[in-house]
Parts: C-alpha cells; sequence; structure tokens
C-alpha cells in the first residue's frame, strides 16, 4: 500500500449563512497525481485555502506527512512542503523575477548562501522557461509568464505536494500541453500534485483520480473515466 | 402577454473582441438578444461569458466590436458607457457570486437597488413586488444579507437587480455555489419573473441542462467564440459537441 | 543586487557579493571621514555646527530606525516620539539611580524601547496594518501621560541634566555627543544595510508586496514584524538616550514633540524609503535644510515646510528622491 | 481622592455629557476609516481648525458659536469634497493608500497644527457667551452649560447622520461602498460620489466638533494630538462604521474618563482612550457593535 501525503477529513467552512465546504474528505498518496474539479463557486479555492493555512476550517482535521497540520501557518506549512500556487497570480512586484523565486529557496527551503540561492532560482527559472526574464520586474511579464512565475515560485519551496490552482486559465492549446508537460515531469521527480483545473481536456489527461466538489460538497472520487460517465458529475456540469 | 406587443427592449452584439493585458477572451462575438426573449450564454467556466457580459456592463472595455441596445424605442451605443449610466439606461445585472452588501441588511439591500432614478418614485411598489415574489426575504428583511445561506442570497440578488425596474436583464451563472436543487429553483424563479415583468434576459450559465429549461435560444461559447447558435434549444440536448465541450471526452 | 542588463548567468552571480561589499565598504569609509572631521576640527568651528550636526545625525538615526519597520515591512509607526521618549528618560532615571557611562545607558535604553516595540507589536499586528499605526500614535500619548504624572522625573515641569566631565581627549562635552552619534548614526545605517540584504529584509520585501504569498513561500510573516518593530524601536530608544545630555533640560512637551515623528516619517519618505541610504539622503537633506531655516526664518516655519515637504513628496513623488534618481539614471540609458 | 458615591454620580454624569461630545468628534472618523476606509488621522487637525475659526468669527464678527457652526460647516463639507477628490487622485486611484497615504495624512495633521501656530501662537484661546457659564442642577448633580451644549449638539448630529444615512440613496450608498464597490455601480450609482459626500460630511462634523471644543474649554494648537487616540478608540470600540457603537463608545469612554480624572487627577485622562483602545485590540478587535 501506498502512503498517504496528505488527508484532509471533514473539511468545513461557512462564510456567515453561507456554507462553503462541508464536511470535505480528500487524500492525497505519496507520487499521486488527482484532479480537482467543481462547477465555479462550488468550493475549491476555498478549500485549497484551508488546506495550505490561508483560511482556518471552522471543522475537520488535515493530516500532512504523518503530522497534524490543522493549527499550523500557513508559513510552516510550506516550510514543510505544501506549496501551491493562486489562481490570480501574486507575486512580489517589488522584487525581480528571480528574486521572487528566491523568497521561498530562502524561506520554505532555508538555503542561506547566495550563491546556492541563485544557482537554484537559474535551475528552477529555466525549468518554467523563464530564464531569460530573470530580471525583469513582474509588471513587465504577460499572464501566461506570470502564471509560470507562480508555478516557479510554488516549486523553489521543493514541495513534497503541489496545489497546482487553476494555473491553466486562458492559456493556449500548446501553453496548456507546455505546462502539463512540465507538471508530469514534476511528478515523476516525485512530487505528488492536486491539480486544479477548469480544463477538462488537460484533466482527463493529467489525473490518475478526479475529486469532483459541487456546491461545498464532495460528489464523487475515482478513476477519470469513471467519475466522467457518474450520473450526478453529469448533473452537476451539464443539470437535470 | 404575445411576444409580438412587446415593445422592442433588445441588445446587439458585433465582432466583439476583448481581453485582459496579453490575455485574449473574446475573438469576434456577435450575438443578438430580441424583445422579450430569454437567450442563454452556454459554456464551461474560462470560455469568456463573464467577460461578454462584463463588457455589456461596462464593467470591461472591449477592444474591438460593437454593443447596442435598444429600449423603448431608442437605441443606445453602449461602448464607452459607465456602468452607472448603463443601469441607468435600463439594463440590470444579477452579478456572478451575488455580490451583495453583507453588512446591510436585505431591505437595505434591496433599496439600495432602486437607486436609478427612474426606480426610486416607484420604490414601494417595487419593494411590495419583491417582498410578494420572495416571501422569504420579507420574513428576513431585518437579517444582515451576509448572514443568509446561499439560496436566499440568490433570490436577494435578483430582487435586488429587479428593484432598478430593468428592461433587459443579465444573469451571470445564478448557479454558482448552489446545491443541485436550488439551481433549478433558480432557473425556474427567473423564468416566472421575465414572463411575469416582460423582460428580455441574457443568461450565462454554465449549467446546460438547467440553463436550456427556460431559453428561447442559446449561444455556446468555446474559448471566446460562438460555436454554436441554436434556435432550438432543446436541440442541443442531444448535441455531442455539446457534450465533448462539457466533460472533456474525446 | 545590481540589475544592469546582465541576462546571462556566469555574469549574473557575482554581482550581490560585490554590490554588498560595495554598500559597506561606503558607510565605513563616509563614518571615518566624519569622525575624522569631528575630531580634528575640534574646537576650530563653533558649538553652533556641532549642535545642527547632532541634530541632523540624530535624525539620520530615528529616520533609519523608522524605515527598518516602515519602508522594508510596510508598517507605519506614528509613535518614533515615544520611543525617542523612552531612550531620553531612561537615561534620565538611570543617571538619578544608578549613574553610569552613557554607553551603558543607550544598551538599557534600546532595551526598554526595543521591549514596548516588540510589546505594542505582538499586540497589534496580527491586526490589519492600520491598527499598529494607530496604536503607536496612542501609545505616545500614553506615554506622555505616564511621564507628566512621574514627578521622579520631573513630571510635566521637566528635569535638568547636568553632563558629567569629559575626558581630556576631547574638547567639549558637546564634541564627545556628536562623536558618539557619528557612532550610533554609523551603527544604526549598518544595522539597516544589513537588514535589508538580509532574510529578514527579504523577508520584509515579500511581506510588504504580499503577505499571504510570502507565508506561502515559507516566511513567517509575524515573526519577522516583530524583530523589526523591536530593532526599529530599541534604536529610537538609543537615539534619545544622549539626548538629556544634549539639551541638559528635558521635558515631556520635548521629548514626545510631534516634530520628531514627523520628521522621522518625512526624512525615509522624502528620500526613499526601498533603501538604506534614502532616509540618509532624507535626514541630511530636511536636516539641514530645517537648521537653515530655524536660524533664516523661525522654528515653526521650518517645521510647517517639513509637513508641506512630506505631503508633496508622497503625493508627487512617492518613491522620493532615490526614486527620482533612479528614474533619471535610466532616463539616460 | 476620597470614595464617595455623590462623586462617582456626578463623575458618571459629567463623563455622559462629555461622551455626547466625544460622540461628534468620532463620528467623523467612523464615516473615514468605518465606512470608506479611508485612515483619516487628521481628522482632530480638522476639528481643531474648527476651533480657531470659531474663535475667529467671534473676534473678527462676533458670531456666536452657532452662528459659526452654520457658517463654517457648509465650508468644511465643500472643503472635504475637494480633499477627498485629491487623495481619490494621488492614491486611492493608484491603489498606493498604505505607508504614502497614512504619511499623506499625518503631513496633512502637521500642517494645519503648525499653521494654527503660525496664525495665532501658542496661548490658550476661547469665546465667552454669558449662558454657556451657568449650571443647571438637579439635586447634587451639576451640569454647565458649556457641556451640555455639546452633549446636545453632539446627539443631535449623530441622530441626524444616522437618519441621512439610513432614509436617503446617498446615505445608503455610503453606507454600502466600503462593502463592494462593483456591486454599488451596478446599481447605478457612483462610488467615488458617495465617498466624496461622505467625506466632505466628515470634515463638517470634524468643524462642528472644533466649535463645540472651544465652548467648552480654552484651546491650543496641540491638543489635536490627545484627540486622536481618543476618536480611533472610539471608532475601534464602537465596531468602526456603526453609529450606534460610536455613541455608545464615546459614552463610555467618557464616564471612564470621568472617573479617572475625579479620582486620579485630570492629568492620567489622556491615557484612559490607549488602555481602551489596547483592551479593545486585544479582547475583541470587532468592537462592541461589530456587524
Amino acid at each position: 500500500m501506498i502512503a498517504k501525503i496528505l488527508e484532509a477529513t471533514g473539511v468545513t467552512k461557512r462564510f456567515d449563512g453561507f456554507a462553503a465546504l462541508t464536511s470535505v474528505d480528500l487524500t492525497l498518496l505519496k507520487g499521486e497525481r488527482v484532479g480537482l474539479i467543481g462547477p465555479n463557486g462550488s468550493g475549491k479555492s476555498t478549500f485549497v485555502n484551508c488546506l495550505t493555512g490561508i483560511l482556518a476550517p471552522d471543522d475537520g482535521s488535515i493530516i500532512f506527512d504523518g503530522n497534524d497540520i490543522t493549527k499550523t501557518p500557513a508559513w510552516l506549512r510550506a516550510r514543510r512542503g505544501l506549496a501551491r500556487t493562486y489562481q490570480i497570480p501574486r507575486p512580489f512586484r517589488g522584487m525581480t523575477v528571480q528574486e521572487n523565486i528566491e523568497v521561498p529557496l530562502r524561506f520554505a527551503v532555508g538555503h542561506t548562501s547566495a550563491g546556492t540561492i541563485s544557482e537554484a532560482a537559474q535551475v528552477i527559472l529555466d525549468q518554467v522557461g523563464l530564464g531569460e526574464k530573470a530580471d525583469l520586474s513582474p509588471k513587465g511579464l504577460t499572464q501566461v509568464e506570470l502564471r509560470k512565475l507562480e508555478l516557479g515560485r510554488a516549486l523553489a519551496a521543493q514541495p513534497k505536494v503541489l496545489i497546482a490552482d487553476e494555473v491553466m486559465a486562458g492559456l493556449s492549446e500548446s501553453e496548456v500541453d507546455e505546462i502539463l508537460a512540465l507538471l508530469n515531469r514534476l511528478n515523476a521527480e516525485g512530487i505528488s500534485i492536486l491539480l486544479i483545473e477548469h480544463i477538462m481536456r488537460a484533466v482527463m489527461l493529467f489525473a490518475q483520480r478526479i475529486v469532483v466538489i459541487v456546491a461545498g460538497s464532495k460528489i464523487a472520487d475515482g478513476l477519470p473515466d469513471e467519475v466522467m460517465q457518474q450520473e450526478d458529475v453529469e448533473r452537476a456540469y451539464l443539470g437535470e | 402577454m404575445s411576444k409580438g406587443l412587446t415593445l422592442a427592449n433588445s441588445l446587439a452584439i458585433e465582432g466583439l473582441h476583448a481581453g485582459y493585458g496579453e490575455v485574449r477572451v473574446l475573438s469576434g462575438i456577435s450575438i443578438d438578444v430580441r424583445g422579450g426573449e430569454t437567450v442563454v450564454l452556454l459554456g464551461t467556466n474560462g470560455n469568456g461569458k463573464s467577460t461578454l457580459i462584463k463588457c455589456i456592463m461596462g464593467q470591461v472595455r472591449p477592444t474591438a466590436g460593437r454593443i447596442e441596445a435598444t429600449i423603448d424605442g431608442t437605441t443606445y451605443d453602449l461602448i464607452g458607457k459607465s456602468t452607472e449610466d448603463i443601469v441607468g439606461i435600463g439594463i440590470s445585472l444579477v452579478p456572478e457570486g451575488r455580490r451583495l452588501f453583507p453588512k446591510l441588511t436585505v431591505e437595505e439591500n434591496l433599496l439600495l437597488g432602486a437607486f436609478r432614478e427612474f426606480a426610486r418614485v416607484r420604490i414601494s411598489d417595487s419593494l411590495a413586488f419583491c417582498f410578494d415574489a420572495f416571501p422569504r426575504l420579507k420574513e428576513r428583511r431585518r437579517q444582515l444579507a451576509g448572514s443568509m445561506s446561499g439560496g436566499e442570497q440568490q433570490m436577494l440578488a435578483i430582487a435586488r437587480a429587479l428593484m432598478a425596474l430593468p428592461k433587459i436583464l443579465l444573469v451571470d451563472e445564478p448557479s454558482v455555489g448552489l446545491a443541485p436543487i436550488l439551481v433549478s429553483k433558480t432557473i425556474e424563479t427567473i423564468a416566472n419573473l421575465k414572463r411575469q415583468l416582460g423582460l428580455t434576459v441574457l443568461m450565462a450559465e454554465q449549467n446546460f441542462r438547467q440553463a436550456i429549461r427556460i431559453a428561447d435560444r442559446g449561444y455556446v461559447l468555446v474559448h471566446g467564440q460562438i460555436v454554436l447558435s441554436a434556435d432550438d434549444p432543446q436541440a442541443l440536448q442531444k448535441n455531442e459537441l455539446v457534450r465533448r465541450f462539457y466533460l472533456g471526452g474525446g | 543586487m545590481s540589475r544592469q542588463a546582465l541576462s546571462t548567468p556566469e555574469l549574473r552571480k557575482p554581482a550581490p557579493i560585490s554590490g554588498r561589499s560595495r554598500s559597506g565598504l561606503a558607510i565605513m569609509l563616509i563614518g571615518a571621514a566624519l569622525l575624522a572631521a569631528t575630531m580634528l576640527l575640534g574646537s576650530h568651528i563653533g558649538e553652533y555646527y556641532y549642535l545642527a550636526t547632532y541634530t541632523i545625525l540624530q535624525f539620520v538615526v530615528l529616520g533609519t530606525a523608522w524605515n527598518i519597520l516602515g519602508g522594508y515591512g510596510g508598517y507605519v509607526n506614528f509613535g518614533t516620539a515615544g520611543f525617542f521618549a523612552i531612550g531620553c528618560y531612561t537615561t534620565i532615571v538611570l543617571n538619578k539611580m544608578f549613574p553610569m557611562p552613557l554607553f551603558f545607558e543607550m544598551l538599557i535604553a534600546a532595551a526598554t524601547a526595543g521591549v514596548v516595540g516588540f510589546g505594542t507589536g505582538y499586540l497589534t499586528l496580527r491586526l490589519r496594518g492600520v491598527f499598529f499605526s494607530i496604536a503607536t500614535l496612542a501609545l505616545a500619548i500614553v506615554l506622555q501621560t505616564l511621564i507628566v504624572n512621574w514627578s521622579f522625573v520631573g513630571g510635566a515641569r521637566g528635569v535638568y541634566v547636568i553632563r558629567p566631565a569629559i575626558s581630556g581627549f576631547f574638547v567639549s562635552y558637546v564634541q564627545f555627543l556628536v562623536v558618539l552619534m557619528v557612532g550610533l548614526a554609523i551603527f544604526a545605517v549598518a544595522v539597516a544595510w544589513a537588514v535589508e540584504k538580509s532574510w529578514i529584509g527579504i523577508g520584509l520585501a515579500a511581506i510588504r508586496d504580499d503577505e499571504a504569498a510570502a507565508e506561502t513561500s515559507g516566511v513567517p510573516s509575524l515573526r519577522l514584524k516583530l524583530i523589526a518593530t523591536t530593532m526599529s524601536g530599541a534604536l529610537m530608544g538609543m537615539a534619545g538616550a544622549p539626548f538629556p545630555y544634549y539639551v541638559t533640560y528635558v521635558d515631556p512637551a520635548t521629548a514626545f514633540s510631534l516634530a520628531i515623528a514627523v520628521n522621522a516619517i518625512a526624512m525615509p519618505l522624502v528620500g526613499g524609503t526601498a533603501t538604506w541610504w534614502g532616509p540618509v539622503v532624507g535626514a541630511i537633506l530636511l536636516g539641514s535644510a530645517q537648521q537653515i531655516l530655524t536660524v533664516t526664518i523661525s522654528s515653526a516655519a521650518n517645521l510647517f515646510i517639513v509637513g508641506v515637504l512630506l505631503v508633496v513628496f508622497v503625493t508627487v513623488a512617492p518613491r522620493g528622491v532615490v526614486g527620482i534618481v533612479r528614474g533619471w539614471k535610466r532616463g539616460r540609458k | 481622592m476620597e470614595f464617595s458615591w455623590d462623586l462617582v454620580i456626578n463623575a458618571i454624569v459629567t463623563g455622559v455629557v462629555l461622551g455626547g461630545f466625544y460622540a461628534s468628534v468620532a463620528i467623523g472618523v467612523t464615516i473615514a476609516f468605518g465606512m470608506l476606509d479611508i485612515v483619516n488621522i487628521a481628522h482632530p487637525a480638522f476639528m481643531i481648525a474648527g476651533a480657531y475659526l470659531a474663535f475667529w468669527g467671534s473676534e473678527k464678527f462676533g458670531f456666536n458659536p452657532f452662528v459659526s457652526m452654520a457658517v463654517f460647516a457648509p465650508c468644511g463639507y465643500l472643503f472635504g469634497r475637494a480633499f477627498y477628490r485629491a487623495y481619490h487622485f494621488f492614491f486611492e486611484r493608484r491603489g498606493d493608500e498604505s505607508i504614502q497615504g497614512l504619511a499623506f495624512f499625518f503631513g496633512i495633521l502637521f500642517i494645519v497644527e503648525i499653521g494654527v501656530v503660525l496664525i495665532f501662537g501658542v496661548d490658550y484661546r476661547s469665546i465667552s457667551e454669558p449662558y454657556l457659564e451657568s449650571t443647571i442642577g438637579i439635586g447634587f448633580v451639576s451640569v454647565p452649560w458649556r457641556m451640555l451644549v455639546p452633549f446636545l449638539v453632539g446627539l443631535t448630529m449623530l441622530g441626524s447622520i444616522n437618519l441621512y444615512l439610513s432614509r436617503t440613496f446617498t446615505g445608503r450608498t455610503i453606507l454600502a461602498v466600503s462593502q463592494d464597490v462593483e456591486a454599488l455601480r451596478l446599481i447605478g450609482a457612483n462610488p467615488i460620489h458617495a465617498k466624496e459626500v461622505a467625506f466632505g460630511i466628515a470634515v463638517a462634523t470634524a468643524i462642528i466638533a472644533g466649535v463645540l471644543l472651544i465652548i467648552i474649554q480654552p484651546v491650543e494648537p496641540s491638543i489635536t494630538r490627545e484627540y486622536i487616540g481618543r476618536a480611533f478608540a472610539i471608532c475601534v470600540l464602537g465596531g468602526i462604521a456603526s453609529i450606534p457603537g460610536t455613541l455608545v463608545a464615546s459614552l463610555i469612554l467618557g464616564v471612564a474618563e470621568a472617573l479617572t480624572t475625579t479620582f486620579y487627577g485630570p492629568s492620567w485622562s489622556p491615557a484612559v482612550s490607549f488602555g481602551l483602545l489596547l483592551l479593545t485590540l486585544i479582547f475583541r478587535p470587532a468592537g462592541i457593535f461589530g456587524r
């Protein structure tokens, strides 16, 4: 049996009267690629925020790599190897592209030597295809490049689990393929990946397992083809 | 009321291009919504439905194209107009995610809906109508909008838009965050209100089967382009193409 | 790190190291020159120039200290006068109770002000940034109230401080104070420079840009903000410690003067908050201008002009003199 | 001071009356900071400007305080609208509200205070009206008119602002503007206009509060600072954007200060607001009336 790297149980989050998440469970095995899908506003991003410590869930627990991290602050989760990207890119605008990458290298990984950090940053920048843009300000990047920067910054944390929150929205088909190839490469290196994505083609190509959230509740969890055949998933997308 | 007698409150969009910086979201969209029709924009997320709605409301400035609205016989060019002015003309939007004022009461939210000059004079009638149409809102009139459940908030969002006495009602993703049972209720509500008030409705919705229940016509958006335009939306039911777009098969 | 058009990786690498040592060297050289000048000039220049120099150096320290939290981290401290006054009154209390060399008084003043900074930060930095700002504003007022009601340190009337005797090495006590201030200014700037280049500065910059993104990159934001608040407060306290010997008479109105708080904000903002040398430039520019204006017009008018300059700079040149210089350099290329 | 119930009751009455005046100072902060999200720490400076305007009006034209309010509050309103336009243009619009915006208001605070010093000097200034000197008393409790007038004006002001905000269209947009700017546009309202009007009102209340201040006591320029702590403590304790909260918090602060003054002496009263502010931030950052 393969060990679980991430296990969320009964995660519940309310905003005033609005139930954003109702007892959502999710497990991610070591080295696994899971797709998290659901219609817009179904609570996927809220779930990611709870997993990564940006929001505190009202109920439920989160176990990461054998430790209960339900109450662990966000920065410590990042240090332990739980990295994420933001759906709307949030670069450090006062820094260069390379300096953006250097922040997690220094803080999440704990490198201290400027030389090591700089080298490691360049490796990552080349990996995500931003090698030529290292000295630019994020203000000079395109949307696509900003997504790559998000991804690069998450990778720089040397994660055990990468949560990619809609890194492909708005990209062209070839760019989507490019990002998918990158994610596959990372997965081959042993990183478990949770992919939140609307582009079904990408999810179907990438995920070994698919989890569907609708209106804050999990309605399906299983092999991609089986899940997509499931009556209630079809209903959630196409309606009754 | 027969459709032929309704004063033409219609929308015409031609060759619309729009995007955010580098990312092109809409490439050459042309649609029209004729008086008294309910037209649905279908497609999964990220295909440009919301951007199209935002262009109509003046929240996103298109890079090219034409948007015209005809209301009570007068035709307005909407490009370059502020959102406030567009609401003033008689077009209201029920925005995606509801966008209520969470720390104001239900009633305060509704009263704010009638901000438009034309709506102010008939504010008490409108309020009575909304409370009649949504008894739940009447019960909770003193409650803060943010403390209500998702379904109640969606009702309030629709009611608030109606308080402006629009001629054309735009609805963006009414199903967002709602459980399936509430989705179908909400869609029915929109259809009923449309009939009662003689509105012209343009609705963006990814929940395909629910949306086409009330649609006179429909457009399917994929990657910022209209890939299907259906005069008989029921025909879309069996369309394999639609299934593929939605569920990613093949 | 130098941002010139070095796009090839081989060229990019050594840049930070050389850039670092150059700045460090610059601080040391300027400091040494200032020290030497002060010692050599001795009694050749009038006491007024010493007093003026002291004031400007004091503001170099205060502006630099403010900038560690405000400029690097983006948290505005309105209570500089409060921290400065903690330093003053620590000296006064120690002087009355256990007289000791000024150097140790400064250390204790730094510790006291640092603890107050930490406490204020701990209570408010979890909330929105403005709450911290409002708390610092109110902190200065409550401290002033405490002092006004504390007769041991002279209460509202104030207190006289007798300057200790000075060794033959210095021509006057004022000269000694100026030398001391040069040392403190170098220390403060060196601390700011070290913070800016170290993990603390990088973390603070990330927090200033986007706190949530910083947290998910592993930056412990509360901890870093507390470190910055404590350091900043401690330096402000250190700047206040020699003040009683400089003026020889201290009352709460002087020690808690709003002019101190405004200058501490105005100088970094006029100079530029992004780098260690911005506050220094701002302090020297504004400090000298004020000295000249005080002599030529009046002290109230010079404060008025500081206020106006602050408003003009934040509206028209939000990046300060540093930003203007950089823009001009870029424009020339 | 010896404890006695007479003193306590007298202090509470004085505190409540004082609180009514504090409410007139804090309401402007509640509007600007709570409803518009503008951290206007220069608010007390506008207040002190109002106090000196009343002094000037009285010396030069023989205005009584009510005439001063009627003349200068509208000027404050117009100034406030123009001021907001400038703030919006330089800070809000470019999304640079944090450090620069705060420093901007601090600079304004300083300019106004020093400006007053340059024009009027640092001496205490006051206005005298015979009727303000008399006192009304019930039993052992006595309240001078110079306290009662500000109390009544303060309450009236809060009441009318509350009515304005809840009953008029523009008023409601002001209540809504900090919650969702885009949604406000979608009902056809211009958020910038709402904020401009609201800021004008906030400055007008500061001017009125200043006139009330010079009725209560002689003023000198540096009084500004004590009121920054007071106004923000009240605003935060009251739940930032709540008018009933502002009133209750003002009364609490007034009573707390009056009790402190009675039993420990007036020199301790400026510390009360800070204590209250810190306690609020620690135990209930949302304030007592936080929605």
